[in-house]
């Protein structure tokens, strides 16, 4: 039942629901949410391969830096929903179609 | 005599350390830290010449080299696709070089102390200079195309740094992002053909290069239609070109005179325009299989007679050692051309010292007078007798008098490309070749010394106003009044770099016999020391070429490469020269050198010593013209290429995006949305209104609903288009 | 057995707080049900024998990123601040509405086939490799390709936290009021 | 490799007898043999967490001059009881307002994160749950859902009290989470691993083998890490989310009855945690001074041992609460990053040199010469 | 006879197993014992005897976000900093411990440049606008 398949749909499910909260949300902050499923199952897809498939830790390291990558945009981006949020007082996704002001 | 990183690192590393100390602590530094870049070059210069003493004097063979290298990043574990090392390649080029280069920039540091004092961009001055230093230290210790590329473009920027230096003024910018662009042109080039280089070798290293030679790796090998030999060897080329600033490219280096003397020095002497000849010299085996020699020496020959035209009417005494140094970078080139590898480094070594020494003497000058309008200067001799001394030195060297270091290197040069012209049965038009250089030679004894005579002979003219424009006598009675001008003093930081330069303008310590053999033989010995270390590279040699690792001491037999015998070896392409032609070539050459050298320093004697000789602007009113506008390169430039044709370009562009597009492809769009409104109204009113008000309702709420999200024009839609591309591709590719 | 109890019970944390993430109306509870979902990764990391990886992901998502995105929730007004913009049918569409739901679902279907297919020729063209049920620690491989093969990326990832810190700070700084 | 307590039992003999026992079935043996332990560990936290109320308050009023809890039982000791009873029978009261959902979940949180951290508290060398290789890594980041759950807890609520307290509870949280942090890893660097087996076993039972004076900087971040301790639990003088003359009572204001007796369970047993993990990393943990046997008998020892550490740690915890006046809620953030994150920064890199500098000798090994 | 090595993360799940079985026990025996006499106005939030007004789910000042920031950058930065430092020791023994050192402090030296970066910007400082007037007010 522990295999790499089972591992795999994991992740792929994972994906699919970021997919579909990152198209159905019109919140940022939920797009975000979205954004952070998606970045976990590439990094459970790196682990389980790294187990299943070769013999290094090669993924561990990646999927590290997949996490430390996901903080520094989750940071960023929120600092960026704030602000938008004090220039727009929303924070609708389709309030955000300029790109200045 | 083991080499390990402690022994080579510190030539490349003091200079850096010193600029990054100079960069971010300078201003808090007593003196703004230029000690500290001076003493930096200084111990560059003890290393190097630990390295040169070895080479020379060691018990090494003379084409001994050393090799280290260090895998700089590798992006690929198994295949060595993208692995790029770095390293030094150290032989006897390397080794004089390094100390010619280390040495010259000492005395300039020094000096520079002397004459930034006080200046407002001392500290600037000084961040750069030591960074200039090191990446042309560099340059000459890096052992691959890539490494020198990137010291190449660090010297780049150095160079506009420093020649923008008081970027207050307004040509002082114009004139750096000149030299900025010019060089940037020639640097596309190269930065081409390295990358071609790479992709076809796999290695951008020297030996690499070499040993693919040997190998017969470039045998029919084509790209664009072009031998692939060919099209790398241009390539690079043209990236020498830019930046030892040969024609076509030249026109930054007059302009670069904007920058503080001793940085002229740096620039024009000892480091970057040589760096041309440098990687020139270094790729000459590639030069002579892509078969473009003749194109150098051409290029060369235009460059050293059209520059020495323009400096003979030159009023600014640095410009007219801005062309001199043209005019001697076209004969470097020249000689790489006509097969002289060794007399074209010669000349890049020699050149180096006298010419920094001439532009420290006009620095000199211009800190003592203020001054540097050679009209408006005269006499100077008697304020500044140390100046003159070494400036007198230089110039017979420059101008090719026999027993001065110019005289060896460019006779030799001459020699060969008389050969190379009229007897190695080449083709007959290259004999334009020997016939400007010989003319630029006459000229180059001509205007030097015109500029020593407007400069420190007959009358002192600093304190009238109105200079006349021709250094003939003017009116006389009128004693030196320089009282702002003071007697120099033997000063360390003032003078003695331009002694100690002086000393080196000396032939017999080019063409001597360091290496234990006859002490008396000036000229046309065969055994001299630099005949004996310097010869073109054999590229069989290195076909199985063993690197080493940096950190690793260098345990080689010290004499594993010898040769059983040196023979005097021009290198150039086609058969082997016929000794005696080329021996008749280079008597004649010497015997028409010196007698042109003498005829152009008799005729600048005549014109402005004595006064018996009106010069000539008068009479040839046109060509003065010309030469003044410097054959109207810059106009050319900015009118015809810029103007017309950049600009141009932009119009043509603007005219086919406003008349084409704008007026066929969106009217034409909007047209046929008015055609499909129409129909589309007609279609309501017919159609959708005939079937009835409910059906249309819901129709159009869902076109609309569809149509709405498609065209929201928002984030989310886009990232839908994204996982949909994706999808398609997926399926369409069936991977 | 107990392996498999882990694994069972953190898939079915992850792939239900997942649905949770997508299909709940309140934003704060997302943000929580985000968090279950991470947990249940991490317990699917330590199952994989991740040791480290796991404890990073609780460390980082749970002790950092989920509080910065629960501060940004509040900072934006909570869950309860009304939209100004209006959605299709006229109706404040802050968590998504049927129609948004049903596109999403669309092109997640279309995304999940794409994947199988893409699966499917990836596992046939994969190396079989026999599973012991060793879990030997990763720590100190971890620390060791962190300082030997990935060095550059060690350092480099300080650099990029750097930037994101000061980028961050930056935008997200009060502005002064004139 | 992961030593466990269950591991450290198989040694002996009658660990055979118990699989006979269970028919030779492994798994089932250690689940019930870690059920049991568990049960006592908490079991005993919460008595000590309990009997944490009782001494607070015994201890407050013998430094103040007063007489304390003296009516139930002898010296009041079974106040606590009758504390839990009321706690029990008190009447479940939630804000119509609240996010009902949250305001369920984060006590649990809270209980969840202190609970999982007891997993890899060393109380002796064979009697820890499990000496994961990552042990104190993992306790950091477990830890960090109680900050989650003070924050639920103060947003669920939906007052105006407890959002502030909850605000302020997980911003404190987060940030003096660095120092901590990055003090432990300085231990880390010295000890040359995470799990608490290592470290404690590089350590020795006298003062001198103590990482706490192994260098200087080991010293200083000591005393970071108490103080980031301190905060992180929410205890006095860093008690600002619960500050009663300003919040009422801080997050837990609208929790009443056994919701609130588990945010009080939670914050006392995080005590005893924190100062069990101060006495591991800094203070020579489980060593017995003196003695090193490997016999079953020495497990108490070594209990004991960590117990009176952990306890006095526990007794200095109340005594500064009792003694120190709060801080304002700038000199808390200010403490926190202006002071103890650089101080902790640059021990780390001071502990960094000393291990390069000195070859990891202690001050103690270098004046005495090496063992 | 050791036990499977996995085993070592069944504690941790028994733990969280137990947290959860107290919780949901403790919250049986309360409703088991405890009163249940709801009325609305015990159940208003407490505000010192005053109705409440609004909501308290409210915007909060940014300086919370930005603490937030600045630690989520500092924990995935010691993150990182575990592993390494957990096997400085056996670097150092290995000969390797100037190496280490400087991949260590180079590291370490980022993360000082982000500190006193928002120190000198301000972004450490709680109350920004008492301290940027008592600035201008010193000058």
């Amino acid at each position: 039942m522990m295999s790499l398949a089972s591992y795999l749909i994991i992740s792929l499910i994972l994906f699919v629901v970021g997919i579909v909260v990152m198209i159905a949300r019109k919140n940022i902050v939920a797009i975000l949410l979205g954004i952070e499923l998606i970045l976990n199952a590439a990094a459970l897809n790196f682990v389980a391969y790294s187990r299943y498939v070769t013999n290094n830790l090669d993924g561990h390291i990646f999927s590290l830096f997949i996490i430390v990558i996901a903080a520094a945009e989750a940071a960023v981006g929120l600092a960026i929903v704030i602000r938008f949020f004090q220039i727009k007082e929303t924070i609708h996704i389709d309030e955000a179609t300029q790109l200045r002001n | 005599m083991e080499y390990t990183v402690g022994s080579i690192a510190p030539i490349f590393l003091s200079p850096v350390i010193a600029f990054v100390i100079n960069a971010f602590l300078g201003r808090k530094l007593p003196r703004q830290g230029d000690w500290l870049a001076t003493l930096s070059i200084f111990i560059s210069f003890i290393y190097s010449a630990r390295i040169f003493g070895d080479f020379v004097f060691g018990n090494f063979a003379t084409d001994f080299f050393i090799h280290k290298t260090f895998t700089w990043f590798d992006l690929n574990h198994a295949a060595t696709i993208f692995k790029v090392d770095m390293g030094v390649y150290i032989d006897n080029m390397t080794a004089i070089m390094l100390l010619m280069v280390s040495g010259v920039a000492f005395l300039i540091h020094l000096f520079s102390t002397w004459y930034m004092d006080h200046d407002e961009k001392h500290g600037r001055f000084f961040v750069f200079l030591p960074l200039f230093t090191s990446a042309m230290l560099g340059l000459v210790l890096s052992d691959n195309l890539f490494s020198l590329f990137i010291f190449w473009e660090i010297m780049g920027f150095c160079s506009y740094s420093l020649i923008g230096i008081y970027n207050q003024k307004e040509k002082a910018g114009d004139a750096s992002l000149k030299a900025f662009m010019t060089t940037r042109v020639g640097d596309v080039f190269l930065l081409l053909g390295i990358v071609a280089l790479w992709m076809f070798l796999g290695s951008v290293n020297y030996v690499d290069i070499y040993a693919a030679i040997a190998e017969g790796k470039f045998a029919g090998q084509t790209v664009l239609g072009i031998s692939f030999a060919t099209f790398t060897a241009l390539c690079i080329f043209l990236g020498a070109m830019g930046k030892s600033a040969q024609f076509p490219l030249h026109v930054w280096l007059p302009d670069a005179m904007m920058g503080p003397t001793p940085g002229s020095a740096l620039i024009h002497a000892a480091t970057m325009v040589t760096a041309g000849v440098w990687v020139s010299l270094r790729m000459y085996p590639l030069m002579v299989l892509g078969d473009i020699t003749w194109f150098i020496a051409v290029v060369g020959a235009i460059t050293a007679f059209g520059a020495a035209t323009v400096a003979t009417v030159q009023t600014d005494i640095k410009a007219v050692l801005a062309y001199s140094t043209l005019s001697q970078l076209g004969y470097m080139i020249m000689g790489v051309g006509v097969g002289s590898y060794n007399a074209a480094f010669m000349h890049l070594i020699t050149h180096a010292c006298f010419k920094a020494c001439l532009f420290l003497s006009a620095g000199s000058i211009i800190h003592s007078v203020h001054e540097q309008e050679m009209p408006k200067l005269g006499g100077l001799r008697k304020y500044l007798p140390y100046t003159h001394f070494a400036m007198m030195a230089c110039t017979l060297a420059i101008a090719g008098i026999p027993f001065f270091s110019g005289f060896v290197s460019k006779d030799r040069i001459l020699g060969d490309a008389l050969y190379y012209g009229f007897m190695s049965g080449q083709n007959p038009l290259l004999a334009i070749v020997p016939i400007l250089g010989f003319a630029a030679a006459g000229l180059t004894a001509f205007y030097m010394f015109r500029m020593m005579f407007l400069t420190f002979y007959g009358e002192n003219r600093t304190h009238d106003n109105h200079g006349h424009g021709h250094g003939h006598k003017d009116a006389h009675g009128h004693e030196a009044h320089g009282h702002e001008i003071h007697h120099e003093h033997l000063d360390v930081r003032q003078n003695v770099p331009l002694l100690i330069l002086a000393v080196f303008t000396l032939g017999f310590w080019f063409c001597g016999t360091l290496t234990g053999q006859s002490f008396g033989k000036v000229f046309g010995a065969k055994t001299e020391w630099f005949k004996v270390l310097v010869e073109a590279p054999v590229v069989e040699k290195f076909v199985d070429h063993k690197r080493e690792d940096f950190s690793r001491v260098d345990t080689r037999e010290k004499t594993h490469l010898e040769h059983a015998h040196y023979h005097h070896q021009t290198g150039y392409a086609g058969p082997n020269p016929d000794e005696h032609k080329l021996h008749s070539a280079h008597t004649i050459g010497a015997i028409a050198s010196i007698f042109i050298a003498f005829a152009g320093v008799f005729l600048a004697f005549l014109m402005y010593i004595k006064g018996s000789v009106k010069p000539w602007a008068s009479k040839f009113p046109g060509i003065t013209k010309t030469l003044e506008n410097k054959y109207g390169f810059d106009e050319f430039y900015i009118d015809i290429l810029i103007k017309k044709g950049l600009l141009g370009l932009n119009r043509g562009l603007a005219w086919i995006d406003m008349g084409i597009y704008d007026r066929y492809v969106v009217d034409g769009m909007a047209f046929v949305n008015r055609v499909l409104y129409k129909s589309a109204k007609w279609f309501d009113n017919v159609v959708v209104d005939a079937i009835g008000v409910d059906g249309t309702g819901v129709a159009v709420n869902l076109f609309n609903l569809v149509l709405r999200i498609v065209q929201s024009g928002k984030i989310q839609f886009y990232f839908i288009m994204l996982i949909m591309v994706l999808a398609s591709y997926v399926w369409t590719l069936n991977i | 057995m107990f392996l498999q109890f882990l694994f069972i019970s953190s898939a079915v944390l992850t792939v239900s707080c997942a649905l949770g993430v997508l299909m709940v109306k309140n934003i704060m509870h997302s943000c929580v049900f985000l968090l279950g979902s991470l947990m249940g990764i991490a317990g699917l990391y330590a199952t994989l024998g991740a040791d480290f990886v796991a404890i990073t992901q609780i460390m980082v998502y749970v002790g950092g990123v989920v509080i910065l995105m629960l501060f940004a929730v509040m900072l934006t007004g909570g869950n309860d601040f009304v939209s100004r913009a209006q959605n299709l049918l006229g109706l404040p569409a802050s968590m998504g509405n049927k129609w948004t739901y049903a596109i999403g679902l669309l092109v997640g279907v279309v995304f999940l086939l794409t994947n199988i297919q893409l699966i499917r020729g990836l596992t046939k063209a994969l190396p079989v490799k026999t599973i012991t049920n060793e879990f030997p620690s990763t720590v100190t491989q971890i620390g060791h390709l962190l300082v030997k093969d990935h060095v550059l990326a060690f350092e480099m990832s300080s650099v990029l936290l750097l930037g994101a810190l000061v980028g961050a700070a930056i935008i997200a700084r009060p502005r002064k009021q004139n | 490799m992961n030593q466990t307590v269950v591991s450290y039992l198989s040694q002996y003999e009658f660990y055979d007898f118990l699989l006979a026992l269970f028919r030779n079935n492994q798994g089932v043996l250690a689940f019930t043999l870690y059920l049991l332990l568990a049960l006592i560990i908490v079991g005993m936290c919460a008595t000590i967490g309990g009997l944490g109320t009782y001494a607070e308050r015994k201890i407050s009023a013998d430094l103040q001059a007063r007489i304390g809890p003296n009516r139930v039982g002898p010296y009041g000791l079974l106040q606590m009881l009758a504390d839990g009873v009321k706690m029990m029978t008190k009447e479940d009261i939630m804000p119509f307002t609240a996010d009902k959902k949250l305001f369920y979940l984060a006590p649990l949180l809270c209980l969840t994160g202190v609970f999982a951290t007891l997993a890899v508290l060393p109380f002796s060398s064979g009697f820890i749950m499990a000496d994961l290789n990552v042990g104190i890594f993992y306790l950091v980041a477990i830890s960090s859902l109680v900050g989650l759950g003070v924050f639920l807890g103060g947003y669920a609520s939906n007052s105006k009290w407890s959002m502030l307290g909850g605000m302020r509870g997980a911003s404190q949280i987060i940030s003096y989470e660095i120092p901590v942090t990055i003090s432990i890893l300085a231990i880390v660097l010295l000890a040359g691993g995470m799990g608490f087996g290592t470290i404690v076993g590089r350590q020795g039972g006298l003062p001198h083998e103590w990482f706490m004076f192994h260098n200087p900087f080991a010293f200083i971040a000591f005393f970071v890490y108490s103080v980031g301790a301190l905060a992180e639990t929410n205890r006095a003088p860093f008690d600002l989310p619960e500050a009663e003359s300003e919040l009422v009572s801080g997050y837990h204001t609208e929790y009443t009855g056994m919701r609130f007796g588990f945010f009080a369970l939670a914050e006392y047993i995080e005590v005893f945690v924190v100062c069990g993990v101060a006495a591991s990393l800094f203070l020579g943990g489980y060593n017995v001074p003196g003695i090193k046997l490997d016999i079953l008998p020495m497990q108490a020892a070594q209990f004991v041992i960590f117990m009176t550490k952990t306890l006095v740690l526990y007794y200095v915890v109340i005594w500064i609460r009792w003694t120190l006046p709060r801080l304002r809620v700038d000199q808390l953030m200010s403490v926190c990053w202006k002071y103890l994150t650089p101080i902790a920064i640059f021990n780390l890199m001071g502990c960094a040199i000393w291990m390069v500098v000195f070859n990891g000798k202690s001050i103690a090994e270098l004046v005495l010469g090496s063992h | 006879m050791i036990p499977a090595q996995f085993d070592a993360l069944m504690p941790i799940v028994i733990f969280m197993g137990l947290a959860i079985l107290l919780f949901f026990g403790g919250h049986y025996l309360s409703v088991v014992l405890a009163p249940k006499k709801p009325s609305h106005l015990k159940s208003t939030p407490y505000e010192c005897g005053e109705l409440p007004v609004g909501s308290a789910w409210s915007m909060f000042n940014v300086r919370f976000y930005v603490v937030g920031l600045i630690f989520i950058i500092f924990d995935v930065e010691s993150v990182l900093m575990f592993p390494v430092a957990s096997i400085f020791r056996e670097l150092n023994d290995m000969g390797q411990g100037g190496y280490a050192l400087i991949i260590f402090l180079s590291f370490i030296s980022v993360l000082i440049e982000g500190i006193a970066y928002c120190w000198k910007k301000g972004d450490l400082d709680w109350v920004k606008s008492f301290q940027h007037s008592h600035k201008k007010e010193n000058k």
